[in-house]
């Protein structure tokens, strides 16, 4: 392993492209061997197609790849393994239903005449939870772990496999600001441990923490490579969206009306039946926007979806203007003037193969004048589906394509356009901007704020802390099920939220 | 603190609805059933001759007791959760099952009837459905689909008899084992058909199990019709009875130790695969990629290969099913033969969860049912002076499918990824 | 016309091309067993005019299934061979097809058109009024009336049933005896299994008879876990009634010891390939029942004139029922006697099977 | 084809594509026919004649397709909601026997076609219905899935329609004055007219169309349609909509097996006067492929459905001429599935555009 300076990865004029997309463009790339080298760039700039790339899932289209100088050709991840290489995912590659111990040793069995030797195993993962300080159970089943110990699991495959280099994609999204420094020690300390790292994010902050070196990425090509040192923040932004940017969110003072939503001692389950919101109660006002804070998998879309009538509730009371919902389906609770961004919009908000035009009355469709009687009127819908995609600026080749053909950012705006397109009390609103690029994250801020200006109570959840902090008036910290803490805007501060929702409580 | 929640109002679940229902039946038991029935004493024997064990019970008094014993497990599960009263459930399960035997055998003109025989038919019976089943397993364990189980036996039993009098004329020995090897493989091609369709070609799954099954229908008779025929192939000596040593000799279970192969096979196969499925590198990766296949993709697995695998693993195993029919069984092959038993069998598979213990006992289950229409047609059992007619009788493994299905077993979930075709990121 | 089969000088069967007629293979010949006999006989006294052709149409099932559409057609088969005549058949896939079938069969203008099966009944009756120079010969057909054109062989499969039926009585020490029986809704299972347990009883009051019917005729599992069912509860003496699913039920029996009895063939040359399946030796013997030959008959009796219309029964009196003979079952004096004399009585009328002839249902009182 | 504009050919694919599987079946299985030592000129020739030689053979092909266009279309409407309805057998048997049961109530005898014949479709109707609902309930609120109960309902169905129309001691609903086991014969009033004489072609051949072309426009231009479209493609995303999934599940199998119980009711008014309980026997399967053929498209099952309804009539002359029995029908079935169902193949084998994801 004395290979210093030399290059461990080297990633020469790549180009990959997708039906449609050029998601890779010429792209070079380097990691020398005990470094961290960050790779940024917006929503879709190509960085995790390039890095399934040399993580043998893509084939490139043009280009080389050398591993320690050697030139390679992997026809699927098995030989980026055996070359050493090891990549936790952006999306977690786990198997739910399997062990720990059992997702760590899949695909790296060790086995005798087949049958697996987990006795061995355990005791190399023993020693490498120990030697990084990542601990977890082995015998749990993942499907039971939060999403913090899911990322540990990842990493400790990766190691497991005796990878010395590392592909983070995105590894902090999911994590709370404590979390995120913890991890960040762990990288610095593999790095010690003679490790070579490629992480990805989009966080600047981040980048200027662990960065050795940088490569920013827009639209599948290379745009820049620095170092921490020579650049900052905004120079950074700046690279990777093309434009100068604006991180704030701009909006005036929240004149809050009367409660319009109320939750009290709400319980739900999960789709496990195990307890999933316990004992959760606010209210938000007409006029303001409550923004809730918490780490993934505390009960946030378990809340979410019991509110608008998805999630049957066990215990506890839903009330939108003093009336209460509980028991009501999710087509009585919209009437009511309830809206809802859900969280995931492939699977609940958006029906792929439908078209635009038919996604923007998903849950009007019954209606006048999208339906007489018994028959639909089908070119109200059309004129319907144009008015909204003229006014949200929807970029699609039609009203009658399918929805699925649409970038995400479009597929959110679908979404947002038919929520927002008619007058609501309430509106829920889950992860708006997971996944956008700059530009669309901004138009659905500046709705957002919109739709609080004319009065709607705005129920906001985020996993991405600086956008609840940026747009809510009222910040709640949700933890285990339950808000631990509520506060105003401006008495709330990073270090304080983290804490709350590391550990529940402000003392530490 | 579950308990301190208080309920909105009495929820009507699944264990409040079963409670309710032993509740009712029991007291339909008590009331209306046991003083119709005959206080003359009845008999269950296990086993033949004067020294089998045996139980001697007044059928009314009986059911006094039994429907006494439902009513109170059936509120215990209405008032009250907990293992304790899902346990008292499934006792009350087992009491139903008794109280039909008692029943039948109060309503028939026998003193006494033979119980050992009817457990050892029922195990009879369920063996190629758990076989048939154990196939399903595999194939959907992996995520894929497998409707075509009834091909995939008719294949065995069809080409395997085929092969069987091609090569001596069905006089047993050497050439019976390898028929049943063709057999094996006969339905190991027609699941890898299946695997190309769905995993090669991405066609929906049970578009393509559909098609193995038509395919696997008039091939079958139409090889019968071309060479069984002509060769005159009506009858040919099966597989050999066997004995366990010791074992068969045991009072009342006894019988279940004297089989044939393929029969003793089927348990064999089951263990192996509960092992294979928890223990080995295979199983475990079978069981990865019918749950996240992207997952075990990242990890440099060949999805592909470990769905072919297990898809014409359980192929082998359905046309082993299909041998016990034609080669095990009676010695000849007929047009459907296999009399839909490859659904039976996805029933029992649905049933025990794709877990190998549960499908097994499922698959018993099933096969009790049937053995206990035949056994309540062979005591002549008549209600109010008609007879039962054979067709009640015939359907109630069906009924009992459903029954169980909708009522005791709940929402099974199946492996996450089943049914949808995987596309190799590339 | 494409795909006939004519009949050379010696006998021998050749397929013109396409041919209909699938004969069996090296030049078999149909005309076997009594078939040998009867168109020996027959042959003196028919003409065969020009042209003449014969068709089949089975009930569903094929021709070579082993039980009664097989039967039929090598009468039917040993008539167009011994006769020399030109002959086609049509196998049923499904009840919807039996008038297209038919419609098909008429096509090649046959002289006669034989039908299979209950179910052809009333589509049989309809297009023998409506061909009046067509002779319809119907088997297991049964009508009040019948038009000139139309002959319904009938089997008296109550009296097999009944034979065998006295003779189990005879031969079952344990007085327990089962009946592994086919499909309920056909008629000829239900009058073989109700006439069985009825002459059984009268032969031996203390006998139980347990009829076990089944969803299909090959489900071979279910026959054989019956008949151990039955072994289990004391019966010693096993009747098949129903296709591979009885013959499944006696091999099963047989291997373990029981006496068995077979149906509609000689399962001793069948089920028990003559004698090399274990257990050939229990096999004590076989209700017979010819509907092939009662087909050759008839055809037989059109070309020589001699064709009546109306119904035609095998019976035990003109040997369209009989018994199988014993082969290797060392079958005790006793019960062989009873089978004769049931036989007989049968043949003479001085034994009643107990039950309707027609729907197999047990007569009152 | 390479010469057309890519698209018109993509256009053009959803009918080639079809055409070019059943050829390509017809040449695979013309093995079979050569093995079985005939000639697939002959044997094919021969089919082709027996579907289509003659006005009453067309007749009857059609008539024969018949019931298979409601029972796929039960299947298709139902698939369209993502819901596997294998139960088509059982349901349609249901429909004829509630049909024709009711059709021979004494006090209905003198009525008129007008009512009579409204009378006995409706049985039919609601036959099919419930046989349909109860694996719907079971499956919006029990989870059992409707692949295994609608399985044993057909086979509950076709015993308990065995019993009732077999049975003799008591007699129900079976026609003593006949020899067959069937149902009594329905009055002339309840019976649908033939259209050609001599065949079983009936006017339930444009009750059976006009069921395609409702269901067709139901699918397409109600906002019952589209809930039911919408559960079928994405049922967490029609929840959130505030759809009731349940009560679509629940009425979709409903419906699906009414159509399938009408399809029944038609036969048993049209076709042949009563009902004889095996006449149904594979009709379920039929169902599913032709269902399977024209990838749940109501109008694409009318071809399909003749398809099949043409296979199974000419193949009685098939076998007069070429001694090829219907198993070659069920082989070629089964490879035109295959090569429908695996249309990859056609496509890389005849060079055609690839199809988009998702058929339904
Ligand atoms: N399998 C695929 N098929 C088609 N297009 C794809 C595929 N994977 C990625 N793309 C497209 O390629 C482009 C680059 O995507 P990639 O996932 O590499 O972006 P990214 O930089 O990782 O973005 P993010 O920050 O959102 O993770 C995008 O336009 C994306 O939609
Ligand atoms: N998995 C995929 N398969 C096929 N096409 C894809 C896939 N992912 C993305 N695309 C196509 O790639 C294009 C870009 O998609 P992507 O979601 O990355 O957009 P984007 O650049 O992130 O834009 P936006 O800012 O609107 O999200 C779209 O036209 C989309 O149709
Ligand atoms: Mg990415
Ligand atoms: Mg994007």
């Amino acid at each position: 392993m004395t290979q210093g300076g030399h290059h461990v990865l080297e990633v020469d004029g790549v180009t990959k492209t997708f039906p449609g997309v050029v998601a890779n463009r010429a792209v070079s790339f380097d990691l020398a061997e005990g470094e961290v080298h960050c790779l940024l760039g917006e929503n879709g700039a190509g960085k995790t197609t390039l890095m399934n790339i040399v993580y043998g899932l893509y084939r490139p289209d043009e280009g080389t790849i050398r591993v320690r100088g050697r030139e390679v050709e992997f026809s699927s991840s098995a030989d980026a393994i055996a070359h050493g290489i090891g990549m936790v995912h952006q999306h977690f590659q786990l198997v739910p239903t399997l062990t720990v111990l059992e997702n760590v040793v899949l695909g790296a069995e060790r086995v005798r005449r087949g049958v697996l030797e987990l006795g061995p195993a355990r005791r190399t993962l023993d020693e490498l939870m120990d030697r990084y300080g990542l601990p977890v159970d082995p015998d749990a089943l993942v499907g039971d772990l939060s999403v913090g110990v899911r990322q540990r699991v990842e990493l400790l495959k990766a190691l497991y496999r005796d990878a010395d280099v590392l592909i983070l994609d995105e590894p902090t999204a999911v994590l709370t600001p404590g979390e995120v420094d913890e991890f960040l020690g762990t990288v610095r300390e593999l790095v010690d441990l003679g490790k070579s790292v490629v992480f990805i994010t989009h966080k600047l902050r981040e980048v200027a923490q662990v960065a050795d070196r940088i490569t920013v990425l827009r639209g599948g090509e290379v745009v820049g490579r620095t170092t921490p040192a020579e650049t900052s923040e905004a120079e950074l932004a700046a690279l990777m969206v093309g434009r100068e940017v604006s991180f704030a969110v701009e909006r005036t003072e929240a004149h809050p009306g009367e409660i319009a939503l109320e939750v009290v001692d709400l319980v739900v389950d999960d789709d496990r039946g195990h307890r999933a919101v316990d004992g959760c109660s606010f209210a938000v006002r007409a006029g303001e926007i409550f923004g809730i804070a918490g780490v993934e998998g505390n009960g946030q879309r378990e809340l979410v979806e019991a509110i608008a009538g998805m999630r049957p509730v066990v215990a506890g009371e839903v009330r939108v203007a003093g009336r209460s919902v509980v028991g009501l389906d999710p087509r009585r609770i919209a009437d009511l003037g309830v809206g809802h961004i859900p969280e995931d919009r492939t699977r609940h908000g958006l029906i792929g193969p439908f078209s635009v035009a038919d996604n923007l009355v998903l849950n009007r469709y019954h209606e006048a004048p999208y339906a007489r009687g018994l028959v639909r009127d089908r070119s109200a819908v059309r004129r319907h589906a144009e008015e909204l995609v003229e006014t949200f600026d929807i970029r699609t080749p039609g009203v009658d394509v399918p929805v699925a053909q649409l970038s995400g950012g479009n597929q959110q705006k679908v979404v947002v356009a038919r929520e927002l397109s008619r007058p609501l009390a309430v509106l829920l609103v889950a992860q708006p901007t997971r996944g956008l690029d700059v530009g669309s994250i901004e138009f659905i801020h500046r709705r957002l704020v919109e739709m609080r200006d004319r009065g709607t109570a705005v129920l906001l959840v985020s996993a991405e802390l600086d956008e609840v902090l940026g747009l809510a008036d009222t910040v709640g910290v949700l933890y285990r099920g339950r808000i631990v803490a509520s506060m105003a805007a401006e008495e709330a501060d990073r270090h304080r939220i983290g804490l709350l929702m590391a550990t529940g409580s402000e003392a530490a | 603190m579950i308990a301190a929640v208080a309920p909105r109002r009495l929820r009507l679940d699944r264990q409040r609805v079963v409670g309710g229902f032993f509740v009712v039946g029991g007291f339909l038991l008590v009331f209306a059933v046991a003083p119709a029935l005959t206080t003359e004493s009845k008999r269950f024997l296990f086993g033949i001759g004067p020294d089998a064990p045996s139980w001697t019970f007044v059928p009314s008094t009986a059911t006094l007791w039994i429907g006494g014993a439902l009513v109170l497990l059936g509120a215990a599960a209405v008032g009250w959760r907990g293992r304790i009263v899902q346990a008292g459930l499934v006792v009350a399960g087992v009491l139903s099952v008794l109280m039909i035997l008692v029943a039948a055998l109060a309503l028939s003109s026998n003193r006494s009837t033979n119980l050992a025989p009817l457990f050892v038919q029922s195990l009879r019976l369920g063996s190629p459905i758990a076989l048939g089943a154990l196939a399903g397993l595999w194939s959907e364990r992996s995520g894929v689909v497998n409707i075509g189980i009834e091909g995939m036996m008719l294949a065995g039993a069809g080409i395997g008899f085929v092969a069987y009098a091609l090569m001596n004329g069905g006089a047993g020995g050497v050439p019976l084992y390898l028929a049943v090897l063709v057999a094996v493989v006969a339905g190991g091609l027609f699941a890898a058909l299946h695997a190309f369709l769905s995993i090669t070609l991405r066609t929906d799954q049970i578009v393509s199990g559909v098609a193995v099954n038509l395919l696997a229908i008039g091939l079958t008779s139409f090889l019968r019709s071309q060479i069984l025929v002509p060769l005159n192939a009506d009858s040919a000596t099966t597989l050999p009875e066997l004995s366990i040593p010791i074992l068969s000799d045991l009072p009342v279970v006894g019988g279940v130790f004297t089989a044939k192969p393929i029969f003793f096979f089927t348990f064999f196969a089951f263990a192996v695969a509960a092992f294979v499925l928890v223990r080995t590198r295979w199983g475990l990766r079978v069981r990865a990629v019918g749950e996240n296949p992207h997952a075990a993709e990242t990890l440099g697995i060949d999805v592909i290969r470990v769905r072919y695998g297990a898809v014409i693993l359980g192929g082998c195993i359905a046309g082993l099913a299909g041998a016990q029919f034609s080669l095990e069984t009676v010695g000849s092959f007929d047009d459907l033969m296999t009399n839909g038993t490859g659904f039976i069998a996805l029933a029992a598979l649905i049933f025990g969860k794709w877990r190998p213990g549960p499908v097994l006992a499922g698959a018993m289950f099933f096969g009790f049912a049937r053995a206990l229409g035949v056994r309540i047609q062979l005591l002549g059992v008549e209600i109010a002076g008609f007879p039962l007619p054979s067709q009640f009788l015939q359907a109630v493994p069906y009924v009992v499918t459903i029954v169980v299905l909708a009522g005791a077993i709940g929402r099974a979930v199946p492996p996450a990824a089943i049914g949808k075709p995987y596309r190799r990121s590339r | 016309s494409g795909g006939t089969t004519e009949t050379t000088a010696g006998g021998a069967t050749e397929t013109t091309a396409g041919g209909a007629t699938e004969t069996t293979a090296g030049g078999d010949t149909f005309i076997t067993g009594k078939f040998v006999e009867a168109c020996e006989e027959a042959k003196g006294k028919v003409q065969v005019p020009e042209d003449f052709n014969i068709g089949l149409v089975t009930d569903i099932g094929k021709i070579n299934d082993g039980t009664f559409n097989e039967g039929v057609y090598k009468g039917f088969a040993a008539a167009a061979e011994c006769f020399g005549l030109e002959s086609r058949y049509i196998e049923t896939a499904s009840e919807a097809d039996y008038v297209t079938n038919l419609n098909s069969i008429l096509d090649g203008d046959p002289e006669v058109v034989v039908t299979v099966g209950f179910l052809l009944a009333t589509d049989t009756l309809e297009f023998a009024k409506a061909n009046p120079d067509v002779t319809f010969i119907g088997v297991d057909q049964f009508h009040p009336e019948y038009p000139d054109n139309y002959v319904g062989v009938l089997a008296a499969d109550d009296q097999g049933g009944c034979m065998v039926g006295g003779f189990a009585g005879a031969l079952t020490e344990s007085n327990v005896i089962g009946v592994v029986a086919g499909v309920e809704a056909v008629p000829p299972v239900v009058r073989f299994a109700n006439a069985f347990k009825h002459c059984a009883e009268q032969v031996n009051p203390d006998v139980d008879v347990k009829i076990v019917y089944h969803e299909s005729f090959t489900d071979v599992t279910g026959g054989a876990a019956t008949a151990e069912q039955m072994l289990g509860e004391g019966a010693d003496v096993i009747f098949g009634a129903g296709g591979p699913t009885g013959s499944s039920g006696i091999k099963t029996a047989a291997a373990k010891g029981a006496w068995v009895i077979g149906v509609d063939t000689d399962e001793y040359y069948t089920t028990f390939e003559g004698g090399a399946i274990e257990g050939a030796d229990r096999l004590a013997t076989s209700a017979i029942k010819d509907v092939g030959l009662g087909v050759f008959q008839q055809i037989a009796a059109l070309l020589s004139g001699e064709f009546q219309s109306g119904i035609y029964t095998l019976t035990a009196a003109n040997g369209g029922m009989d018994y199988a003979p014993f082969h290797e079952a060392p079958v005790p004096e006793e019960a062989a006697k009873v089978l004769e004399e049931y036989r007989a009585g049968l043949a003479d009328g001085s034994i009643s099977t107990g039950v309707d002839p027609i729907t197999g249902q047990p007569l009152e009182g | 084809m390479n010469g057309l504009p890519a698209a018109l050919r993509r256009g053009l694919a959803p009918v080639v594509v079809p055409v070019l599987a059943v050829l390509t079946a017809l040449a695979v299985a013309a093995v079979a026919v050569v093995v079985a030592g005939s000639s697939p000129i002959v044997a094919y020739g021969a089919l082709f004649e027996g579907a289509f030689g003659t006005p009453a053979r067309i007749a009857t092909t059609i008539g024969r397709a018949t019931p298979f266009i409601g029972t796929a279309l039960a299947m298709a409407f139902a698939y369209k909601a993502g819901l596997f309805n294998i139960g088509a057998e059982g349901q349609i048997l249901a429909g004829a026997l509630l049909a024709a049961w009711v059709g021979t109530w004494s006090f209905l005898q003198d009525w008129s076609a007008w009512l009579l014949l409204p009378i006995v479709l409706g049985a039919g109707i609601v036959g099919g219905f419930v046989w349909g609902i109860v694996p719907g309930i079971l499956k919006a609120k029990t989870g059992a899935h409707e692949v295994i109960t609608t399985i044993m309902l057909n086979f509950v169905m076709t015993l308990l329609a065995v019993w009732l129309v077999n049975s003799l001691d008591p007699i129900i609903l079976r026609d003593t004055a006949v020899s067959v086991a069937r149902t009594r014969p329905l009055p002339d009033a309840a019976r649908l007219p033939e259209l050609v004489a001599g065949t079983k072609l009936h006017w339930g051949i444009f009750l059976m169309l006009g069921l395609v072309a409702a269901t067709a426009w139901v699918l397409d231009r109600t906002p019952f349609g589209f809930e039911v479209r919408a559960v079928g493609t994405n049922a967490d995303a029609a929840t959130y909509a505030g759809m009731s999934v349940a009560r679509i599940t629940i009425l979709v199998m409903a419906i699906s097996g009414a159509m399938a119980g009408l399809a029944g009711a038609g036969h048993v008014s049209g076709a042949d006067g009563h009902l004889s309980p095996g006449v149904f026997v594979n009709v379920g399967f039929d169902a599913i492929a032709i269902a399977l053929l024209a990838r749940a498209n109501p109008y694409g099952i009318v071809p399909a459905a003749l398809l099949w309804g043409a296979l199974l009539s000419g193949a009685p002359l098939m076998q007069q001429r070429a001694g090829m029995s219907t198993d070659l029908v069920r082989i070629i079935e089964a490879a035109i599935l295959v090569f429908i169902a695996g249309d990859v193949m056609i496509r890389r084998l005849f060079r055609l555009p690839e199809r988009e994801e998702a058929p339904v």
